[in-house]
């Protein structure tokens, strides 16, 4: 178990070091010079030269990649000359408001998801069934931004149940977390993104487990249904669904961009929206890098989770 | 005690001969009328309902995007600054947007771009995909592993987060963004035919083709191909999906494509502002035709998934 | 009208299920009759789609979506189950009534520790605390001789052995000690030493726990020794029920006379053909009217085809539905031409020679790049040869590496170690387009008759391919090839504008072999030619491979783990064990006069279609499973099952020692004496 | 003075807040956008910062410039919220005496004096020579570098000593009045280079730059902004209190040492961050926010919706340009070649239908401009051309132009040169016969300026329609296109062919509106490479001249000339709950940019 959770982290890593490096040198060929961003109306051949110099961007490419890359396990993911900070600050300040942010959602899809897949693979082809399906398949094809817009406009504009966007009295992660009614429609909204597929997934994979004998089994033990569902499907229906959960980061990272950008909500997301127009590469990069490093973990955690939850991976 | 001799012999073989079975039948048995194969992933294709409507809805929008414009004219390239946002009335039936151009127009205008691009954008990831998988499974080894390390790595950056940094430095058009997308979304179907020529590889009837003396070039063109090609097909129509989520969402954060030219994603993409300043027709009509195409490719994907599937397993 | 009176524990009266689908309704079952005393087993048996698992289930009205019972009764010791609220039947439910699925591999919850899944219906039934029910699992696990049971309580079911995993089966479906028990194919996925403590075990059981047990199956061998009566179905149908002495000595079905005929036995003679019975069970939705079976009849008459016979007899113990009643077995006399005479292989005639092949697959560990860890020794140094016009069959218990050494004969796999040489020339060592030629001599037939046909290709297409790759002939010459070969295998010319999955899985079989006859090879290796085949279809293939063999003699190498199939089709047979021969011999030789222990476990595992002898076989021979093929045993690879093992076993591994002309064995206490001392030659397995 | 006389001036989009009668207490808010919150509380703003207009107000809540503006919708310098008065100028405009009000001091007690004044401008110079970007104002050769010499000669006046004669009107309005102004700072507590540490010498250049350093770590510390001591030695209306930086809100306080006039009534001034314009107007509907931030004109069509929830919606232009400009070093298909013809520019003018674009694009909340000085709002210096411009919309006139010039004009296809020569009747020099006249026009993303795509389009519609020109739209960032598509700029070169107008936005004027440094020879935005000599006469009497209509003569050339094609000069839409009432010019002073909180109040 030790050997493989180790191993697996070691390949983790290394993916995780391949990405800093292809992120470096993707910006890098999109050709943003860091230098006209800092220097700003005075940039001319002489202060970029020394700018330049000063920085590090005279190096050749792969020197500057492995700097990167050193500096990047260290935590230093460079300085934002725009905002005039150390990037690790300012991504620090944020990280914990989205982490809030994606993990609520993320819980609250799951928690939607689960009962409602397996309650569609049970009753499967009913009228519920259908419309379930019906409301997932639209949710999974909808823009969250789209999504967002139309709950702002009739639950909080026209309707007001909610606030249309997180007030200025959310700025710790705590108050966001004590604040919920002003976290709803953002939580809602990137958990909706979510929530489709994973009800459609947890639907046939609890379609699939269903079909196993082992289900019939459980009956002709003479369990109730219930006991049946809750002992027996449950688990086994949910093993899948836990690498479905790492692959979804990426997805809710995006999603955070426009949640947040659409709610107000100061996270990574609208960091790297703002840095996105000010073309303020440090923080792109490193945002990029951050969501690369929480896919692969994210990977790796959900690896590492289904070999615990599933009895049949042999660990050795 | 039932003798038999050697008259029961039928058509030159042993049976236990039955009066009714013509002599000379064969013994194999006469071949049971059972549905094709595409007869058979047609009709469970068809006995999906939503896939059925999703499909109608496919047609409809393709139908209605490229031959709609032969019988509603609208002016889809002159600006015209002084009829912009005009409400729904008789002449605009669905008003105008913010360049002045008939929004029904632009519907249509912006759904063939759409669907234009998806299409692209998933037939390039589509054939990467291939290539780059089909090569990984068969060379294997080593080979496979830096090519599929590879992929984890590409596919460990968010797409999203890609497209946006490059659109920042690449102006849109239709060509630029199929290509970008799919440039970039090549890597799930790399894996998923890379999986399939894995499985593929040890099956049996390959292994046959191997023994009877086949050429690489043969094992992959008459069996390996044809055969992972319904996962791929399948695949095709998420990809379409993905792609017209994915413009929508470029539209949305801004790097929509250049005029005159417009997908639906870049007409939603001032959708908030629209709303709020009361240009309902600006925002719904056009959310709602994305919402439905892009339904729509998934409800017929998974269906044919379904559809493939059923066909293979009903050995 | 049942045989039975009313002493039954469960007694099924006119039983009917239906299976409604989306576009028609599938009538699995209809009006069964049946009943079970205490302590008695009650055998059904029939071939496969007939509706035996179908009656099982609605036992406990556990039908698959859309099945339900539509009429008839059943009484457990008077208690009416058809319309027994669900409630009430959960009670009965694993508490009185208990089953063993068929396919049970699939069976146990793969994520819940044994222990527990063995104490659920304790606890569900018995109402007791936590701890009892798992002591309770203990004594059940116990009871179906599970070893070390206490260790293994919180292991899951991967780590059991198929074998085991049967017995953990068995031991929850005797938890709560019921009064019936449905065994539907209790042993159908098991190797043949392992069917054996399976059903040693079930029989232990039946008797010490007093159940009325429904065992199913429809291997005539297993029913023949372990049941006190026997109902034969058929289509949907009880076609005739008897006392099992009964039914084998003097059945009155024709069905039941088939199915009994179609069985080639250990002491078949290989010069008459097998009992074949024409085509395929009828569809249940609807079945056809008048007699089910009066398709593939050879009684048939007008009458059949309208009227259905009434389950009558002439006493109450022997029941059967036919017109045209048959009396007794069927005498096998069809004789196959030529066959009389036998392929014998004249002396230094080496067509295929395979010298000290071993083939190892590497296990590989790691995430990034594939370290590899071990390997599976699947064929380790063996030397067999096979001559012009001969066959060659190889039997041994899964994985002991059948179908490696088949493939490496073919080159499908390419030899670690050792050679394959095709009439002394070293054939995979040819390069492009000699091997290519090389090839055609060549040809394989696979085990999965569906997986072995590219589902994408007509059967045109099949065909033709083997000919198009070596380039042999014109298109005209290849299309006539085709046709000639579709008469040979007995298939009609129709068929080849189908795809595979169009036709049955016999059909298929015969395009697989057609499909290894267009190159007209001198060697064919038959990959378990007929094990995913139903009783019936199987001695088509049989017969029809026997033929072949006869009419273009062929040198061939017949695989499968099943004696009889072997014997039958064999001129010699190899026995194989962990990737190693273990004896190699005539048919004759090897069956009768085994030298190597384990030759006779595996024929004394095997269940015969007799009832006398098979009530009267003694203990099983082989206890425990397989090793594993990663790190097998040293010395003999036996041992650790073998009832003679000694020190001796542990440390020298046994050499191949002659014990006749052409008969060969490698043990260090043989059955018998061998004559004359190991020749090195003989060591490699040739005659010496 | 100054702010409480305006009333409502011509050319106003929507209604002023009602002035009500003020009450005490409260708190009134106001809205930032993300990306344009404070990053600097030291008024010495480098050029990074510089492009966010809301650091200027920020810091001016806190410390009073020497010089600020407008007067309500005046443009000019109003008085009553500086710390200097009127200068004097002699010497042959090589001195200035500047006086100051003597009602000021500091939160420690210290009077605002001389000192005061000549401790910033030391720090300046010691910023500039450290690197020019330190300074966002600093232009090359002129201010601080034209000062010789700077002394207090008495308590409360100073005496700045030129290099060079300058214009006093540029002098007074565009340096020492400017966006990044001067202001006067505590050179008696602010004169450390170390917490706590030794009070310095700041004449020394030495000690200048040290204290600079200092100041400037921290004044960019949003971390400290609200606990630093050194920010809480403030002499303006507020002291700051708190400051978020997590969002960059922030609270603050009417500073109780303020020596102007009106004292703030109420009792707090709270800086909300939205991430989009949206957001805000939501927060205002919703009643969680009392002053917005400027928006942009698509918000126009909401001000109805507002009104209905209770806000005041009005709007009016800043004073300054907007301009695609021309890049005179394009040489694909000879647009260099082309565009040098006065003609082609003339041509290219008469198709802007700017009347159309204020009514459509703009919803109306913009005014047509047709020269680097509009005609709203109103300066001393508008020439007659941005009232009667000189190339009002008209196609035909462009057509005829260009076929008076030997182009074979194809509407809606691709006019062609089929005259070459630089005879009259023809092309003109380096136009070959088949150039077609066909360019790229760069623009940026409605995510940034929503107009500007809807504006490049029209043209782009009209030119191909009406006349045959080809524009070839294509959208880049701001920051791309502003560093890139730039021939100024040293990163312009890899890109000089890759454009031909570069529509990213315009510049913002000072009060006296002389486009030095935009279009004059070698001038640091002269982005185009616009060459003129001319032009450069002109301005040179603009900033070294004497004469006061030396601008008015430049515009007016200017908006002939065509050096760009100058676009309608948009409105700043301005939302204010109707709770908080004020005198009219403290809100028409928020258009441009300048917040006067001052004057605000919760109405009773
Ligand atoms: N889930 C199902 N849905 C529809 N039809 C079914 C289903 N299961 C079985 N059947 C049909 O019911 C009939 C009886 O099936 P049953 O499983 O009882 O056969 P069996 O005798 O057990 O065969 P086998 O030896 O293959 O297990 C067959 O015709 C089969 O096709
Ligand atoms: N491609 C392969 N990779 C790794 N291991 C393999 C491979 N093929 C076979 N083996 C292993 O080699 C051993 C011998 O397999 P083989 O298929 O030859 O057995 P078999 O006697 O044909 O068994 P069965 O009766 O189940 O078909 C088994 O343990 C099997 O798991
Ligand atoms: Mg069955
Ligand atoms: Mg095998």
């Amino acid at each position: 178990m030790t050997g493989y959770i180790v191993r697996r982290c070691i390949a983790a890593v290394i993916i995780a070091l391949g990405v800093a490096a292809v992120v470096y040198l993707l910006l890098n060929f999109t050709g943003g010079s860091p230098a006209a961003a800092a220097l700003g109306n005075h940039y001319n051949k002489i202060t970029a030269a020394l700018w330049n110099k000063q920085h590090g961007y005279d190096k050749p490419l792969v020197v500057q990649i492995v700097d990167y890359v050193w500096n990047a396990i260290h935590l230093n993911f460079g300085y934002s000359y725009k905002q005039g900070q150390s990037v690790a600050a300012l991504l620090n300040e944020d990280a914990g408001r989205t982490a809030y942010l994606s993990g609520a959602a993320l819980v609250l899809a799951l928690l939607i998801a689960m009962p409602l897949g397996i309650a569609q693979a049970v009753k499967r082809n009913s009228i519920g069934d259908y419309v379930a399906t019906g409301v997932a398949f639209t949710l999974y094809s909808m823009p969250a931004f789209f999504l967002g817009l139309i709950l702002i406009q009739f639950l909080a504009l026209d309707l007001h149940v909610f606030p249309a966007f997180v007030g200025d009295n959310v700025t710790t992660t705590w108050q966001a977390v004590t604040h919920p009614l002003e976290m709803a429609l953002p939580i809602v909204t990137l958990a909706a993104l979510t929530v489709a597929s994973f009800s459609r997934y947890m639907r046939s994979s609890a379609l699939d487990a269903l079909a196993q004998d082992y289900i019939r089994l459980a009956r002709a033990k003479g369990l109730r249904e219930r006991a049946v569902l809750t002992r027996h499907l449950l688990r086994n229906a949910s093993l899948p669904m836990i690498t479905l959960v790492g692959l979804s980061i990426p997805g809710l990272l995006a999603g955070n961009i426009i949640t947040e950008s659409l709610f107000n909500y100061p996270g990574l997301g609208l960091l790297f929206y703002d840095a996105l127009q000010n073309l303020d590469y440090p923080i792109l990069l490193a945002y990029t890098l951050i969501g690369g490093i929480l896919t692969v973990t994210g990977n790796l955690i959900a690896d590492i989770a289904v070999a615990v939850a599933d009895p049949r991976i042999r660990l050795d | 005690m039932t003798e038999l001799g050697a008259e029961d012999l039928v058509g030159g073989v042993p049976s236990l001969g039955s009066p009714n079975v013509p002599t000379l039948a064969p013994e194999g048995g006469e071949v049971q009328v059972l549905a094709s194969g595409w007869r058979l992933a047609t009709r469970e294709f068809l006995s999906n309902r939503l896939a059925v409507v999703g499909l109608g809805i496919l047609v409809f929008f393709v139908l209605a995007c490229f031959l709609g414009p032969l019988f509603y004219h609208t002016n889809q390239t002159i600006s015209n600054p002084l009829v912009t946002d005009g409400a729904p009335g008789a002449t605009h039936l669905l008003g105008t947007d913010d360049n002045g151009f008939d929004e029904l127009g632009r519907i249509m205008a912006g759904g063939q771009t759409a669907l234009e691009i998806g299409f692209f954008a998933a037939l390039m990831a589509t054939v990467i995909g291939t290539l780059y998988g089909a090569l990984a499974g068969l060379v294997g080894g080593i080979v496979d592993g830096v090519l599929m390390r590879l992929v984890d790595i590409l596919l460990s950056i968010p797409l999203l987060f890609i497209v946006l940094v490059l659109a920042t430095r690449y102006s849109a058009t239709v060509l630029s963004q199929s290509l970008i997308i799919g440039l970039f979304s090549w890597l799930v179907p790399s894996r998923l035919v890379r999986g399939e020529v894995l499985t593929l590889r040890v099956r049996d009837f390959v292994v046959a083709a191997r023994i009877m003396g086949s050429s690489q070039r043969r094992l992959i063109v008459r069996h390996l191909i044809p055969n992972a090609l319904s996962v791929v097909i399948v695949n095709i129509t998420f990809l379409i999906a993905d792609s017209i989520l994915l413009i929508a969402y470029l539209g949305f954060l801004g790097f929509g494509l250049t005029f005159p030219t417009a997908s639906w994603g870049d007409m939603l993409g001032n959708a908030q502002q629209a709303v709020e300043s009361g240009y309902w027709w600006l925002v719904y009509p056009v959310g709602i035709c994305l919402v439905l195409v892009v339904m729509a490719c998934n409800l017929v994907g998974d269906a044919l998934r379904d559809a493939f599937d059923v066909r293979l397993r009903r050995r | 009208m049942t045989g039975m009176g009313t002493t039954g524990v469960l007694e099924v009266t006119n039983l009917s299920t239906q299976i409604r689908l989306s576009r028609s309704v599938v009538e699995a079952v209809g009006n069964v009759d049946f009943a079970i005393g205490a302590g008695e087993t009650l055998g059904l048996v029939g071939e496969s789609g007939c509706g035996k698992s179908m009656t099982g289930l609605s036992l406990i009205r556990l039908l698959p979506n859309g099945g339900h019972i539509v009429g008839g009764s059943i009484k457990l010791r008077g208690l009416e189950l058809v319309d027994l609220a669900e409630d009430d039947l959960r009670a009965v439910r694993g508490n009185e009534i208990a089953i063993i699925f068929q396919d049970s591999q699939s069976s146990l919850n793969p994520t819940m520790p044994i222990g527990r899944q063995v104490a659920e219906p304790v606890r569900l039934h018995r109402g007791v605390s936590k701890s009892e029910a798992r002591e309770r699992a203990l004594e059940v696990l116990e009871l179906v001789g599970l070893p070390h049971p206490r260790e293994r309580l919180d292991d899951f079911p991967h780590q059991l052995s198929g074998g085991l995993r049967q017995r953990v089966m068995i031991a929850i479906a005797l938890a709560c000690e019921p009064k019936v028990l449905v065994a539907d194919e209790p042993t159908t996925a098991l190797d043949v030493t392992i069917q054996a403590q399976i059903l040693a075990l079930l029989d232990d059981l039946e008797e010490r726990l007093g159940m009325a047990t429904l065992l199913i199956t429809h291997d005539m061998g297993v029913v023949a020794g372990r049941t006190d009566r026997i109902n034969v179905m058929y289509a949907g149908r009880i076609v005739e029920t008897a006392k099992t002495e009964r039914i084998f000595a003097g059945m009155r079905h024709p069905y039941t006379q088939a199915l009994l005929g179609s069985i080639p036995s250990l002491d078949q003679d290989r010069s008459k053909a097998l009992y074949t019975i024409p085509g395929l069970p009828p569809d249940l939705a609807p079945p056809p009217p008048g007699c089910r079976f009066a398709a593939r009849c050879p009684r048939a008459t007008e009458q059949c085809q309208v009227e259905e016979p009434p389950l009558t007899g002439e006493d109450a113990d022997h029941l059967f539905a036919c017109w045209h009643p048959v009396d007794g077995p069927v005498e096998r006399s069809v004789t196959i031409p030529h066959a009389t005479a036998t392929n014998g292989r004249a002396e230094g005639d080496r067509l295929l020679q395979v010298n000290g092949a071993v083939r190892e697959f590497p296990v590989t560990a790691g995430v990034i790049l594939r370290r590899q860890v071990d390997s599976v020794k699947a064929v380790s140094g063996i030397s067999v040869e096979v001559g012009s016009g001969e066959t060659l069959g190889l039997v041994g218990e899964s994985g002991c590496g059948k179908t490696t050494l088949g493939k490496l004969v073919v080159g499908a796999e390419k030899p670690d170690a050792g050679t394959v040489e095709l009439a002394g020339k070293r054939v995979f060592d040819l390069r492009r387009g000699a091997l290519r030629r090389a090839r055609r001599d060549l040809q394989m037939m696979f085990q999965d008759p569906y997986s072995s046909l590219d589902p994408r290709m007509r059967v045109h297409a099949i065909l033709r391919e083997p000919l198009q790759i070596q380039r042999v002939g014109t298109r005209r010459e290849q299309d006539e090839k085709i046709t000639n070969v579709m008469r040979e295998v007995g298939l009609p010319l129709t068929a080849l504008e189908r795809y595979p999955h169009e036709f049955s899985g016999g059909q298929r079989q015969r395009i697989g072999l057609a499909r290894a006859l267009m190159l007209d090879p001198q060697v064919i290796v038959a990959d378990e030619p007929v094990s995913a085949l139903d009783v019936s279809i199987r001695s088509q293939i049989l017969n029809l491979m026997r033929r072949l063999q006869v009419e273009r003699g062929t040198a061939s190498i017949v695989i499968s783990h099943d004696l009889a199939v072997v014997r039958y089709l064999s001129d010699r047979i190899g026995v194989m064990y962990l990737g190693k021969l273990v004896e190699l011999g005539s048919s004759d030789d090897v069956y009768h006069h085994p030298a190597h222990p384990y030759t006779e476990a595996l024929i004394a595992a095997i269940p015969v279609p007799d009832p006398t002898v098979e009530k009267h076989k003694g203990a099983v021979a082989i206890r425990g499973d397989l090793p594993s093929p990663r790190n097998p045993p040293s010395g003999c690879r036996f041992r650790t099952r073998c009832p003679r093992a000694q020190e001796l076993c542990a440390q020298v591994e046994p050499l191949l020692r002659p014990f006749g002309p052409g008969h060969v064995a490698a043990c260090h206490f043989p059955l018998q004496e061998p004559v004359g001392t190991a020749e090195p030659e003989a060591a490699h397995g040739s005659a010496g | 003075a100054g702010a409480q006389s305006s009333s409502s001036p011509p050319g106003l989009f929507g209604s002023l807040p009602t002035a009500g009668t003020a009450s005490t207490g409260g708190t009134i808010s106001v809205g930032f956008l993300t990306g344009s919150t404070p990053l600097t509380i030291f008024p010495i703003t480098a050029d990074t910062d510089a492009s966010v207009y809301t650091s200027f107000s920020f810091q001016y809540d806190f410390f009073v410039p020497l010089y600020n503006g407008p007067e309500g919708a005046t443009q000019e310098i109003d008085y009553a919220v500086s710390v200097g008065k009127k200068p004097t100028f002699s010497d042959n405009n090589q001195t200035v005496t500047i006086p100051l009000n003597t009602n000021y001091k500091w939160s420690n007690g210290q009077p605002v004096d001389a000192n005061d004044l000549v401790f910033d401008i030391d720090l300046i110079k010691a910023a500039v020579k450290e690197n020019p970007a330190n300074f966002s104002s600093y232009t090359p050769g002129l201010f601080p570098a034209d000062i010789t010499r700077i002394s207090a000669t008495s308590k409360y006046t100073v005496v700045i000593h030129l290099s060079k004669p300058l214009n006093p009107n540029f002098f007074l309005n565009d340096e020492l009045e400017s966006e990044a102004a001067i202001v006067p700072l505590p050179s008696t507590a602010w004169n450390v280079d170390s917490a706590g540490g030794a009070h310095l010498d700041y004449t020394n250049p030495a000690n200048a730059k040290k204290i600079y350093d200092y100041l400037n770590k921290l004044g960019t510390s949003v971390a400290t902004f609200g606990s630093n001591p050194l920010w809480k030695i403030a002499d303006g209306p507020f002291v700051l209190k708190t400051f978020n930086t997590t969002n960059s809100s922030w609270t603050a306080t009417p500073n109780p040492d303020f020596g102007g006039s009106p004292k703030p009534a109420y009792s707090e001034l709270e800086g909300l961050t939205f991430t989009s314009q949206t957001a805000m107007l939501n927060a205002l509907k919703s009643g969680a926010l009392d002053i917005s931030s400027p928006l942009d004109p698509t918000y126009a069509p909401q001000a109805s919706t507002l009104r209905a929830a209770g806000d005041s919606v009005y709007a009016y232009p800043d004073l300054g340009f907007f301009d695609a400009i021309f890049n005179f070093k394009d040489t694909t298909n000879h647009f260099n070649s082309i565009i040098s013809q006065l003609y082609a520019r003339q041509a290219l003018a008469y198709l802007e239908d700017q009347a159309a674009y204020v009514k459509g694009i703009y919803k109306g909340a913009a005014v047509a401009a047709y020269g680097p000085v509009p005609s709203v709002p109103r300066t001393p210096f508008t020439p007659s051309d941005a009232i009667n411009p000189p190339y009002p919309y008209n196609p035909s006139k462009a057509v005829a132009l260009l076929k008076s010039h030997g182009w074979n004009v194809v509407p809606g296809a691709q006019t062609t040169c089929t005259k070459p020569g630089s005879g009259a009747g023809e092309c003109g020099a380096g136009i070959p016969k088949g150039t077609p006249f066909k360019f790229v026009w760069v623009y940026i993303p409605a995510s940034e300026a929503p107009v500007a795509p809807l504006t490049s389009e029209a043209f782009a519609s009209e030119a191909k329609a009406a006349v045959g020109i080809n524009v070839v739209l294509s959208q880049k960032t701001f920051n791309f296109a502003f560093a890139n598509y730039n021939d100024a700029a040293p990163a312009g070169a890899k890109y000089v062919n890759d454009w031909g107008v570069n529509d990213f936005g315009g510049f913002t004027d000072d009060y006296w509106p002389t486009t030095n440094s935009i279009f004059n020879t070698g001038g640091t935005y002269n982005q185009g490479a616009y060459h003129d000599a001319t032009l450069d006469q002109l301005v040179h009497n603009s900033v070294f001249g004497n004469s006061a209509s030396a601008v008015t003569a430049e515009a007016s050339y200017l908006a002939k000339a065509v050096p760009a094609l100058f676009m309608p000069n948009n409105d700043l839409i301005i939302a204010v709950n109707n709770k908080v009432g004020g005198p009219a010019a403290s809100f028409l002073a928020l258009t441009a940019y300048q917040d006067l909180p001052q004057y605000w109040y919760i109405k009773k």
